[in-house]
């Protein structure tokens, strides 16, 4: 897992990833790559990110990837990623394709949903919480 | 004294409580004007393990983590 | 489409798709690459393409994409791909997640079962029809 | 005439043959013993569009493409 300030160098973290699993006879190599959308007038959307729930939750899945014999890596922004540059980086590798593509659908949805990380559209430089389009995590609730 | 934390935009500075239970700790969350409206849609993580069991106990120096929806990518 | 002699330079390939797409406001770029297990003791697959055909159906692939807000792209190996190389790389790019992650899903199965690409093992340099892993097209058997 | 010609690890070469239809060109075509075993799992192409109507009318010149099991990737 890795964390960057502000966008993502795509280019060297896949390259990267491929050079790293060059001799683990994977078969398929699936990333999924987000980049921000030039909409509602926004510059560029800004990212709050709780790192320890981040690793466990990550850990999970590295644990649950490793049981399909596959291998899961992801890499995201922090604070302000200007539109049309990108704030996720995630990937599979799996000997058999249809691990690796049933994989990445599971664990780009469940990041979504349980990744602790917080988006804000950045407009005239102020940050506005996205609330309409944030999930509460599994087990939302439980103080209320 | 349990340290409680609210993470991302909820914006509000930690606080130190008194509780044995979370479940304590939502009976004193619930009366935060500011904090109140935000409980329903909040998980919980206690020294960064997410729960989902309101009797679990806590021990002095414990941290509370209150977690607001979320959108990564 | 894009058709290469002996392994790809995915590196090169994925950046300049990522590139070409700089500007086009899609949220989400999911590639799927394919790359040669070693293994039952080959020293590396060998493809023969019927272009034609592969034309046509990468086409209506890129008409079904379109209809989605999306852009289908891909790149295959013609002849020798060694162990540990890659032979296949295609991609999908949507303003949104879940139409990426459906799409790159369908266009990879439908390409291994559809796209007239012959596969063999290259073992002491001999080339090996791969039937066993062959599948036969849709409407097969209509001349038996 | 019609051309057939049999494509990736058939290994035979082109044909022409005369043939009115598809279903002309299946009647020649299973009687040819090294063709013949192919012919239940290959699909067919008619100047490179592939079709699944055994009564297509073809024309002299019309390419006929028999295309065995597949592997990409």
């Amino acid at each position: 897992m890795e964390l960057y300030q502000g966008a993502l160098d795509i280019p060297s973290i896949f390259n990267r990833w491929l050079k790293e699993e060059n001799s683990s006879n994977y078969g398929a190599y699936i990333p999924f790559i987000g980049t921000i959308r030039e909409e509602n007038g926004i510059e560029a959307l800004s990212f709050d990110i709780y790192e320890p729930v981040l690793k466990e939750w990550f850990d999970s899945w590295v644990a649950k990837a490793e049981k399909l014999g596959a291998k899961v890596k992801m890499a995201h922004a922090i604070g302000d990623v200007p539109v049309h540059t990108s704030s996720y980086i995630s990937a599979v590798f799996s000997p058999k394709r249809r691990v690796a593509l049933e994989l990445i659908d599971e664990f780009v949805e469940d990041f979504k949903a349980n990744a602790p990380i917080w988006k804000y559209d950045v407009i005239n430089g102020k940050r506005v919480y996205a609330e309409d389009r944030s999930t509460p995590m599994s087990g939302s609730g439980l103080l209320a | 004294m349990i340290k409680v934390e609210f993470l991302g935009p909820i914006g509000e500075e930690s606080l130190e409580l008194k509780a044995h239970t979370l479940s304590d700790v939502a009976t004193q969350l619930q009366e935060i004007e500011t904090i109140a409206p935000w409980l329903s849609k909040c998980a919980v993580a206690v020294n960064d393990q997410m729960t989902t069991d309101l009797s679990m106990r806590l021990k002095s120096g414990d941290r509370v983590s209150i977690l607001p929806p979320v959108c990564g990518g």
